[in-house]
């Protein structure tokens, strides 16, 4: 990882915890740094997309790749800060699993994907208001006027 | 009363079945017996169905509605006369209600021509298979317009797989049955024929089941239609019209209660249609087994003894399970019931036992006891196999079956015909 | 033996035949005034049904059911499966009859007068000597009906119809070809 | 679910074209239909009877685990884990509960993993054992299902002797076992054992070699090795497209690396060879469990771990081989008693995704055989 450190600089971190490697990176190289990767580490499996939301921080998601290589049977944890509202490139044409996981990232928390093919909710219903796993979002509260219309619940409940 | 007595020996004496005497009384009574003997076989086979799967699959199947599940069949037709009858809102509703009814009305017209022994058919057809093959092929009918009529995707695609699987195995279906009509023609007089009784007598005459005949040619046209017929019949594993797990229920999708039940009722008469007609065409029909290998006053007093064996046997075995049923006070009415059931096939087998009785139903006897057997294996087919998939079955039909059936219809004509052939082959060689 | 068992009593011809042709008539209306196709369809069936019960009452049994095998099971099947395919509701609102109702008619007419003609002739032949049939067709009795048409057709003595028989059976295979070969641009 | 507009490019409100128009049909299969295992619900588009697309719609079964994990203790939280696969609930709950000590850096003691090693691999044939019956119900052959379930139930009633749950178990607890193993425990999984051993190869005198079920499978959802790796399907439907991959070897949890076992791998990703991996696997399964029971140490089942867990701050991914494939529990602790976040890496979810592509091309029948060759448990997928 040094020679990334050496090209892209303070953009990129590798650190370690738990013995788990892990990267952050900024925002701006997430789509190089995926690419070379996968077509330079040969981390060719994309096991996961998540995000995790911390309101308090300026930067308030973080969104995180979780890669394993074959070849190198080794695991390695991309990590990026973006702000409420901003965009993370799509990984989908890197590996096509990230189609999926990218919709429930965009269902779950709102973050948007550049260039995914469709990005629309997937677990949730289409015209769902608010996105559950962000922490203003609270565990009892749900679209009551979704609800009241689709399945015709008064209470919304 | 002594006319009427007489009147009803002289027709007992009787060498024509009831259709070809013109005796419409008779003709009455015989399709009564057949309707009802027909509904009691779907009924039994209904039961048997359910027990024998259950048996196979390490369960015990029905057993709380009488004893050992016995009166199931009849609840379950209870439930379904008294359950709400729908008819979706955007059904058409007049072939909606007419489908089923085409159904029914084809399954049981096949039986006018069935013979269950030299006499004892409601009548004797010069067409009979062909009767046969044409009136079972309309149940097509019934249930093409079952699934459009339900006005859903499911039964729409259930009727067309229907109609195209029971159009294209019918080629097949007729080949087979055609090489064992011209086997019908090995006679002096060396003209064949269609009737149901002259099938079977034939093979009287000729001392040998179709089946053996020209072997192994008779056992490739047998196979044939048996698999045919379980492909006219939608039943596993061709089973794709109502595949459960792919189309829900197909074409009867939509259907429900009553008319359910005719769907239901159609299917299984169709079963033991289609086996009747093996039955007939290569099982030597109502003749008893080892016609000529076991010959004599004495094979025939030992064959003849054998339906009343069977129900005494069929009554010894319901005596023994009552024996073990539970002794508790809450199993006293299922323990009478089965007891009495048991009773009653003693009954019966004491019955068969009477010299008169006896001459008369060995041959019904016989004609049942080899469709049981077929009902037997259709069972046993859908306890074992998978479901085949559409092209998969379209391509059994066409180049499998098809082209066999064929080569085996030449087969046979050339090896009938095989002096007239010979004697040709020569004068052409010494010209 | 009882008597009234081995003669042959009279069927009731008159009755059925009126009934039957009704049955006909009826059917044959109802194919050209539904709206519906799959209405019209059962209805041709009905008829195509009682036409086999006609035969039947002219001792023609074999002919009755390669009717009811060919035509009622196999041809009207293949019919029902294509008008279900296509849109019904749009061929409910086009208009019943159309413009060929001129040429219907000529067809018709021709038609019933060919019916006429050869109904005189034949009403004449019973009396007179002019036959239109000269192999006289109805000598064998009905249990032999099947043997017979076999016999018309394929024995050496009786018939010459044997090469118009199979060059049917091939023009039936040019259209099998044909129609495959338009709907499948690629085989 | 409800707004069909949105269901582009298969909508639903354009009426159908048929036939002699044009091509096309739109089914939708689902989410109430006998073979597609639960809510899932399948948009197909056809061509006659062949699948030129399709579009899973799923969601109906969604609970919110996530959502719900970060408003429970570590402790609460593990038996909502059984209820996602809920036919392996015993690989959940191992997955979690070692994410955890991971993130606590503790160590289960060595007899409380090969008892975890032992239910774990129990689990797994139970759960391919009931993969097996219903997707072979699916294709036609009803009689393996009361097999399977029969056999099932041997182990379900270890289960409930060892926990006393049969389904849900919550079978571990975090840093080790809340039961020592019941009297009679090592007896009644050998007895298991040798018990399954002959059922197993009942099952493939059924299937096997029945030329239906050949045709029925062979070449049917194929999916090479490479399209699996690129979708991120795992599990035995990557072993089959040739991919000799299996975390318990890879890298290895629990005490996995001290057991002799096989990864079986298939040649061509087609049905048939799923089917065949997993046959293999419950016999490699068994022998796992044989050497595990004839190791069992004695010695304490739990480690100490504080009575109220208070992780360190950070991050920790973890992740098993779980029936259907990767099941990976992402946690991150802010140091307090409720985890900040839990993510879940669902097999079911992430295989499903190939549905399309194994496919495209084939007949509707095969559709069914495909999701049932995916072995996908919608309570995973939708969580």
């Amino acid at each position: 990882m040094a020679k990334y450190k050496q090209v892209y600089g303070s953009g990129i971190n590798p650190l370690t915890h738990l013995g788990q490697n892990y990267l952050e990176v900024d925002r701006s190289l997430i789509p190089n740094i995926l690419q070379r990767l996968r077509d330079d580490e040969h981390f060719d499996y994309c096991v996961d997309v998540t995000a995790v939301h911390y309101p308090k921080r300026e930067k308030a998601f973080d969104v995180i790749w979780i890669l394993y290589s074959f070849e190198r049977n080794e695991r390695i944890r991309v990590k990026t800060q973006i702000a409420d509202g901003e965009s993370v490139p799509s990984a989908e044409p890197i590996w096509t699993t990230c189609n999926w996981l990218e919709r429930e990232v965009y269902d779950m928390f709102g973050i948007k994907f550049d260039g995914h093919p469709d990005l629309k909710r997937i677990l949730l219903p289409d015209g769902w208001k608010g996105f559950p796993l962000r922490k203003d979002y609270g565990i009892l509260q749900q679209d009551n006027e979704w609800v009241q219309i689709n399945l015709g619940i008064e209470s919304g409940q | 009363m002594h006319d009427l007595i007489q009147y009803i020996q002289s027709y007992l004496g009787s060498d024509k079945t009831p259709g070809v005497a013109g005796n419409f009384f008779w003709a009455t009574v015989y399709v009564l017996l057949v309707f009802v003997g027909l509904s009691v076989a779907v009924i039994a086979m209904n039961w048997l169905e359910r027990k024998i799967l259950a048996h196979m699959q390490v369960r015990l199947g029905p057993m709380r509605v009488g004893p050992h599940g016995l009166l199931q069949p009849i609840a379950d037709a209870l439930k379904l006369l008294l359950k709400e009858d729908i008819i979706p809102d955007g059904a058409d509703k007049v072939v909606f209600w007419i489908a089923p009814f085409i159904v029914v009305l084809a399954a049981f017209t096949v039986f006018v021509v069935v013979p269950f022994g030299p006499t004892h058919a409601i009548t004797d057809m010069n067409i009979g298979i062909l009767f046969m093959l044409g009136v079972s092929s309309l149940s097509v009918l019934g249930i093409v317009t079952a699934g459009w009529a339900s006005n859903s995707h499911y039964p729409l695609i259930g009727a067309l797989r229907s109609s195209a699987q029971m159009v294209s195995y019918e080629v097949a279906m007729g080949l087979a049955v055609v090489s064992a009509i011209l086997m019908t023609s090995l006679n002096a007089t060396n003209t064949g024929t269609l009737s149901m009784i002259g099938i079977v007598e034939a093979q009287k005459d000729q001392q040998v089941w179709f089946l053996f005949k020209f072997f192994p040619l008779g056992i490739i046209a047998f196979v044939i239609f048996a698999i045919a017929m379980v492909a006219e019949t939608n039943r596993a594993p061709f089973d794709l019209p109502e595949a459960e797990s792919e189309l829900t229920a197909g074409f009867h999708t939509e259907y429900s209660g009553f008319r359910w039940s005719l769907f239901f009722l159609a299917e299984y008469s169709a079963m033991i249609a289609v086996s009747s007609i093996a039955v007939t065409l290569w099982l030597g029909g109502w003749l008893r087994p080892f016609p000529n290998l076991l010959q004599g006053a004495t094979a025939d007093l030992v064959f003849s003894l054998i339906p009343g064996v069977t129900f005494l046997f069929l009554g010894a075995i319901c005596f023994y399970n009552t024996a073990r049923m539970p002794k508790h006070p809450l199993f006293r009415i299922q323990t009478i019931g089965l007891a009495g059931f048991g009773a009653v096939l003693a009954l019966i087998g004491l019955v068969l036992f009477v010299p008169v009785v006896r001459l008369w139903v060995s041959d019904i006897f016989w004609f049942s006891a080899k469709v049981a057997v077929f009902m037997y294996l259709y069972i046993w087919y859908r306890g074992t196999f998978p479901r085949y998939r559409f092209d998969q079955l379209m391509k059994v039909g066409w180049k499998v079956l098809l082209p066999t059936g064929l080569a085996l219809l030449i087969l046979t004509a050339m090896v009938g015909m095989r002096a007239e052939l010979i004697a040709q082959v020569k004068e052409a060689l010494h010209l | 033996m009882n008597p009234s068992l081995t003669q042959n009593p009279p069927v009731a011809t008159s009755f059925f035949f009126y009934g039957i042709a009704a049955i006909m008539i009826i059917g044959g209306i109802l194919v050209i005034t539904r709206k519906n196709a799959v209405h019209s369809a059962l209805a041709l069936i009905t008829t195509l049904l009682a036409q086999a019960a006609l035969y039947l009452m002219l001792y023609a049994p074999f002919v009755a059911g390669v009717q009811i095998i060919l035509y009622a099971g196999g041809i009207m099947v293949l019919f029902l499966f294509v008008i279900m395919l296509i849109a019904i509701e749009r061929n409910m609102k086009e208009r019943q009859f159309n413009k060929q109702w001129l040429i219907g008619i000529v067809a018709a007419g021709a038609l019933g007068g060919l019916f006429i003609a050869v109904y005189t002739t034949v009403t004449r032949t019973a009396s007179g000597s002019k036959t239109i049939f000269p192999l006289g067709s109805s000598s064998y009795a009905e249990g032999q009906n099947t043997q017979g048409i076999a016999a018309l057709l394929f024995s050496q003595q009786a018939g010459t119809y044997m090469f118009a028989f199979e060059i049917a059976s091939l023009l039936l295979l040019v259209a099998i070809i044909g129609a495959v070969v338009m709907a499948k641009k690629r085989i | 679910m409800t707004d069909s507009k949105s269901l582009s490019p298969l909508d639903l409100d354009t009426p159908d074209k048929t036939f002699l128009d044009a091509n096309e049909l739109v089914i939708n299969m689902g989410p109430q239909h006998p073979a597609t295992h639960g809510v899932l619900r399948v948009i197909l588009r056809l061509d006659g009877e062949k699948v030129l697309g399709l579009e899973c719609v799923i969601g109906y079964l969604h609970r919110g685990v996530e959502k719900i994990a970060e408003n429970r203790t570590y402790t609460m939280f593990n038996p909502y884990v059984d209820r996602m696969d809920y036919v392996a609930a015993v690989s959940n709950g191992l997955g979690y509960c070692e994410a955890v000590e991971k993130l606590l850096s503790v160590e289960a003691p060595p007899r409380a993993q090969y008892i975890r090693v032992i239910l774990t691999e129990l689990n797994r044939i139970a759960s391919h054992q009931l993969w097996l019956g219903t997707h072979a119900l699916d294709i036609g052959a009803i009689t393996p299902l009361f097999y399977t379930f029969r056999d099932r139930e041997e182990i379900l009633k270890i289960f409930e002797k060892y926990c006393g749950a049969r389904l849900t178990t919550h079978a571990f607890r975090i840093g080790g076992l809340q039961y020592e193993a019941y009297d009679g425990f090592e007896k009644d999984v050998k007895t298991f054992c040798s018990f399954v051993k002959p059922k197993i190869d009942e099952y493939e005198e059924l299937l096997t070699t029945n030329r239906i079920w050949l045709e029925r499978t062979k070449g049917v959802g194929v999916i090479s090795g490479k399209d699996c790796i690129a979708l991120g399907v795992t599990g035995p439907v990557l072993r089959a497209s040739g991919v000799k991959w299996d975390i318990r070897k890879a890298l290895p949890y629990a005490n996995y690396k001290n057991f002799d076992f096989e990864i079986p791998t298939g040649e061509n990703g087609d049905t048939y060879d799923r089917y065949i991996v997993r046959m293999i696997e419950m016999r490699q399964s068994l022998r796992i469990i044989e050497q595990a029971v004839a190791g069992i140490p004695e010695g304490p089942i739990m480690a100490k771990v504080p009575k109220v867990m208070k992780p360190p701050v950070g991050e920790i991914y973890h992740s098993i081989e779980a029936p259907k494939g990767e099941l990976g529990y992402f946690i991150v602790s802010d140091g307090s008693t409720q985890p900040y976040r839990i993510r879940v890496r669902p097999p079911s979810f992430v295989n499903l995704q190939a549905l399309d592509v194994m496919c495209r091309g084939q007949l509707v029948a095969d559709v069914i055989a495909v999701i049932g060759t995916l072995d996908i448990v919608l309570g995973e997928v939708d969580r």
